[in-house]
């Protein structure tokens, strides 16, 4: 065990550090723009630096750089204020995806712009009645000549509304059983028949599209995988979904709730003086602690060449939760006060109430409370599966409700 | 032994459900949360018209002289409806203190109209972040005058009388004072809280007349007082809230297909619900004793108002969080329900006093008395 | 509401109270005799006073009295350490059951002596194979001329060494689905061909036996129900169990939580004014008070003439990890002497490590935890049970793993 | 950064497992809970003779002079194992005192013989209920004579030596004492514990020789520094335990059927499993941490001991407390294992302070440097 770099590591950190120095915008460069603007002009110029997706093969932009400098740099740019969320969809999950399925020319097409940031990716799985059932989707591809014609909608389809590109699992054959009829395709998301809707989450924001398609064409050439692969292909995705989503280090943490205990009074005394809030804080911190532990064995394994396995479904798991509760207890710290949603009154009410709400949206996004319980159960413990009612059901005869 | 309610109780519940299930439906509580409004000013017209404004309040002041038993049938009601009136601050808090502490002539002056709905009432007792105790309370009363800030205040924005806790310098260390709110030297400043189908204010007294309420001194005592029927009546709403958020992820639910059959099938699920169940019905029950004990005035009042309050803050709480979790990412949208019930429930587990005060009230009650 | 009994009530209330007084044994009367002995003789005397299974039919030893005043008997008999657990299988669910099935002759025969304490009856459901499955039962029956010969193992059998009766669940019909090749019987415990091995629990106590059974033969009149019906009659003996198993008042309670509390000293002060045990307390204060108070409303729809439903699961679900739960706080206010077991060194060890290694029992026996919650789920709250892998399929052909 | 145990560290692993495995097996274990034995003589010579009472006290006094890494990949396995012996005591405890504070006479007295299995150890700090701080101390040396009572000492009844926590009149309030415990002037009474198979007793000191150990009236700060370590050692015994119990659940609730499946389907098995994972796993990782703390001497070791002990007892508990459930009525059987690890998870859960303790000192901790 060792916290420290190898000198080759540490060389590598000094040269990303350096180059960040010089390089992150500054606020006369970012003056006036929005953030996706900011998004895309910083990722533009670390692509031209050689710092964008440096685990990619140098033929897409990437470096060929190895998982323990991946996390090296992610470390090092995290030390700045940079947008980033744009980008984590198409780099982190369409293009693996694409790596293994598509063809020679669409990866030399494509992936240079995705690195860049010129040109952003979405991923379009989900159905309002698939839920965690995401196999269960029904929005159909029937084929006509060279094209198919998609018609359905899909849901929870995070930055549809400023991506180029998308990649969508639709049924081509309903008379299969669920997994067996679908395919996967890459589409143009300003193609005709499509249009997308916000959704308006509990905490007012819209983070989240409905997308709906009415007679879309998309060439048989953008199909990824065989017809009726669709969701071989849709795993190789959602695998790297677990990684690109993480534990998610935003919101409440203890070290914020440490710092209000400090300030806020109780019989007279700071409330981090008071054994029950002792008591709970020390309970949050065990699970912080333990999963920021996990994640450097994660580490540790990934810089051996092990790839991350389901086992990391724990990190949401834990974290969502522990974010409810922790937001939840520090609202009670401050008492009624603790419930007050105005910035210019309480300088964390946005960060604590924010996350409180924030909170039950990261519970399901990618995987309820439940299914990752499940993960664990069946991927890592071993236990057998629920029975299935759907198993070697044509999808159209499956029960719905 | 009978720990049930009576048919007539039970006959105010039917007609209080009825009633709001038709003039109190979500669409309006969705309206008024969209808006920010601060309440729903015909709805509470509606309830004062139905009397329940007016349940304990003695018929000499305009009331119709029932017992807390009653009201609690109400409060649970309520709190189904996620009702955005001002209720609890006039008839949980406003009116219990006058009635306890008031003057003839105070009673005379405000019962009548927080009785009628022609007034609203207020309770005015935090400045900051944190528990409150008298020493950190610095609005002060002297020769009739009230001085100081006090806010987040329920309904202050919309009331037309507050009971103020002011600091003293002796007796308990704090004096209630009684303040008509519609003087030019009180300031309305709306503070937008978690929930935002229930008004909050800031409220800024700069001289402004006020007469003391109850024995100069022994406003602490009053407080504590006040705080224990307010644990008991505000419980009533939790479990009324907590009962609907458990039947609508029940219905969710059980309409709700994955894999092939419903997803109240799965274990993870129905046994998520039944926890739920667990913890509404052990409020409920402890609630039950708490009315008792409110009505009766039985010596362990204050145990069983901190029962109450804990167990009711639990099972609101788990309710409404594992309501949207139940849903999924339809729970988590701005176009369902659940977040009526997740914005309240968090919302009326800090009104009056953290789940921490009380279970420390609790403690020491059950220990001073074994 | 209305904590106070009605007229009749008090005055049923004194008059217990006053049988009582005068007639429990003395220290005198008791002395040199085992458990077993002090109930029989306790129990004898009740029923020769006419204090026996009260609700009962007087023409069996009772006295036809209503729920409430049972209630109000068990109360006042409740101030008193008098031995009662040997009668509650016999008179709390055998008796029950033979009132809806067996015969006048048997009625007359058997109930009086089981209200007298004279004779005593235990259950013969439970199988190893079986568990929380429990009609999934192997032990089987054949007819043999106007006799069955019964064969097969019984475990968690409460009181088999000192019963003279016991009912018995037996499997007569391996080829029909598993609830319908069951028949119901009632045998004499000294019958030849059975054998009571005694169970030792980790508490190192045994309350419960194994029972072999080796060609026993019984009666085909001692059938209950008729042949391939002992599933439901299981049931009416089953739905008694629920109301004699209750909540469980005897281990650790808060009050006892409370007084070490005021005696331990934490930071110099009594561990009751530490604010982490009091949120412990009152948590588990509210869990206990709760049930308390759930069961007054129970007793006031009892008395009302409603019959105790599923929602009484509540008790031993909630109260099992209570008892657990509290226990282990307890050791935890005395830090590493909380682990003495030694009643000569702690006067507590017996109560609250007795409490914490008997928990576990508590939270299987009659209904594991996740059947209680099981029962909750779909009886109260009428959610769909789990799909059945055992449904409609001959008993014999259900996969056993 | 590498978070991971070397290959060497992973040999030993597999060494000790396999010793263990053909040395301990859980018949031994049944054995001497059976009979109340204090411990397996044979089995702890065994694992003296494997070097592994010899691991961290360094070569010149006849140890290996190896690190509290590999001390840790010993203790879960001895953890796993259930191992009736004096290991922790000795070796945690006493021989880490002595290490940190012996004089170079007291390390030659006794160190070789620790580390070689001729002599056990012991740590004395409480005499009555509640957490011990120096002012509830009564044991007192004075002129290199001790007197008091101690209980109860984990292997008191075996030790040839304690360390002996004396109150002091000035300094911190305590002083160390190093007893030899074969006087007559020592009196050893059993104690039966929770757990019958590990040894504990009452030592009684009437005018013994004894000797100081480290500085006079710097005992509290000695003990607080040995805490910490023992906390993390003892933490990876209690996940070792853990792990084995969710073993146990899980190979029990694959192969047992109910209603015509693998319980292990069910999601109120499956899911209970996966949360003694999780607990298990943070438990785990909380624990790495502590050992690169412990073995680095890192500025915040405090925290990372109070973080693996919560962590470690939270997990072994709800393992050992679940493996019992999900065993069903086999699993509370005296026949079945299950018991060894829920008597040693809760012995274990008290042997260095509660969890309590450890949640105060790890925000105090956390408070001081944040």
């Amino acid at each position: 065990m060792d916290f420290n770099d190898t000198p080759e590591q540490a060389a590598f950190r000094a040269s990303a550090a350096d180059w960040l120095a010089a390089n992150v915008p500054t606020k006369e460069e970012t003056e006036g723009l929005n953030r996706l603007q900011v998004a895309k002009l910083w990722q533009k110029r670390k692509y031209d630096a050689g710092w964008a997706c440096i685990g990619w093969d140098p033929a897409y932009g990437g470096r060929g750089a190895s998982a323990i400098e991946q996390v090296i740099w992610k470390q090092e740019e995290a030390k700045y204020d940079v947008p980033a969320g744009f980008f984590v969809i198409g780099q982190g999950m369409m293009a693996p995806t694409l790596m293994a399925y598509a063809q020679p020319q669409h990866l030399e097409r494509y992936l240079p712009k995705l690195a860049s940031g010129e040109e952003i990716w979405c991923q379009l799985f989900s159905e309002p009645a698939g839920g965690s059932d995401l196999a269960a989707l029904r929005t159909k591809a029937e084929k006509d000549g060279d094209e198919w014609v998609i018609n359905g909608q899909k849901i929870w389809t995070s930055g549809a509304h400023y991506s180029d590109f998308g990649c969508v699992v639709v049924r081509t054959d309903p008379t299969v059983p669920k997994h067996k009829g679908l395919s996967y395709f890459f589409i143009d998301m300003k193609s005709p028949g499509i249009e997308i809707k916000p959704i308006k989450q509990l905490t007012g924001e819209s983070d989240f599209n409905e997308v709906y398609f009415t007679d879309v064409r998309v060439p048989d050439s953008q199909r990824l995988g065989e017809v009726g692969q669709g969701w071989q292909v849709s795993l190789t995705t959602l695998m790297n979904e677990r990684a690109a989503i993480g534990a998610g280090s935003s919101g409440v943490n203890v070290n914020l709730a440490i710092q209000l205990a400090k300030e806020v009074m109780i019989d007279g005394k700071p409330a981090i003086e008071d054994s029950a809030v002792k008591a709970r804080l020390a309970n949050f911190y065990v699970e912080e602690a333990g999963l920021k532990f996990t994640s450097y064995r994660t580490l540790s394994a990934l810089s051996r060449g092990d790839i991350p396995g389901p086992e990391n479904s724990i990190g949401k798991l834990v974290g969502a939760p522990k974010m409810q509760q922790l937001a939840s207890f520090c609202m009670d710290l401050l008492e009624t006060s603790g419930a007050i949603w105005d910035t210019s009154r309480s300088k964390l009410a946005d960060n604590i109430i924010g996350s409180y709400m924030g909170a039950p949206g990261l519970r399901i996004a990618g995987g309820t409370d439940e299914i990752m319980t499940n993960i664990i159960a069946e991927r890592v413990l071993g236990l057998p599966q629920e029975p299935r009612m759907d198993k070697g059901i044509p999808f159209m005869d499956v029960p719905t409700g | 032994m009978n720990f049930e309610f009576s048919e007539e109780q039970q006959m105010l519940r039917d007609q209080a459900r009825n009633y709001l299930t038709q003039h109190c439906p979500t669409t309006l509580v969705r309206r008024v949360l969209n808006n920010r409004e601060t309440h729903d000013a015909d709805l509470y017209k509606g309830i004062a018209e139905m009397g329940w404004t007016a349940t304990t309040i003695p018929e000499e002041y305009g009331g119709l002289g029932m017992s807390h038993l009653e009201l609690v049938v109400i409060a649970e009601e309520l709190g189904r409806a996620c009702a955005p009136v001002p209720f609890s601050s006039t008839v949980y808090l406003a009116a219990e203190a006058i009635m306890a502490l008031g003057t003839e002539a105070q009673k005379q002056t405000w019962l009548p109209k927080l009785a009628d709905g022609s007034a609203i009432g207020c309770f005015a007792l935090g400045e900051a972040g944190g528990a409150v105790t008298p020493d950190q309370i610095s609005t002060s009363m002297a020769d009739g005058v009230i001085n100081g800030t006090k806010v987040p205040v329920a309904d202050g924005g919309i009331a037309d009388v507050a009971i103020v806790v002011c600091k003293s310098d002796g007796g308990d260390g704090a004096t209630l004072a009684l303040v008509d709110l519609s003087q030019d030297a009180v300031a309305k400043d709306n503070v937008q809280m978690i929930d935002f189908s229930r008004g909050h204010a800031e409220l800024t007294f700069n001289g402004a007349c006020a007469e003391v309420l109850g024995e100069e001194g022994a406003g602490w005592a009053a407080v504590e007082s006040l705080m224990n029927s307010a644990a008991i009546l505000f419980a009533w709403e939790q479990i009324g809230l907590a009962d609907k958020a458990l039947e609508q992820a029940r219905e969710y639910a059980l309409g709700r297909f994955a894999f092939g059959r419903s997803i109240a099938s799965y274990q993870a699920i129905k046994h998520k619900l039944a926890k739920m169940y667990v913890k509404n019905t052990l409020a409920r029950s402890n609630a039950y004793y708490g009315a008792w004990a409110l009505n009766a005035g039985a010596s362990d009042l204050a145990v069983a108002a901190a029962t109450s309050r804990v167990a009711a803050i639990q099972a609101s709480l788990f309710s409404a969080e594992e309501n949207i979790q139940t849903h999924g990412g339809m729970g988590f949208t701005w176009e369902f329900d659940c977040q009526f019930y997740y914005r309240r429930a968090k919302l009326l587990s800090l009104a009056v006093g953290s789940e921490k005060q009380w279970q420390g009230r609790l403690v020491d009650g059950l220990a001073a008395s074994a």
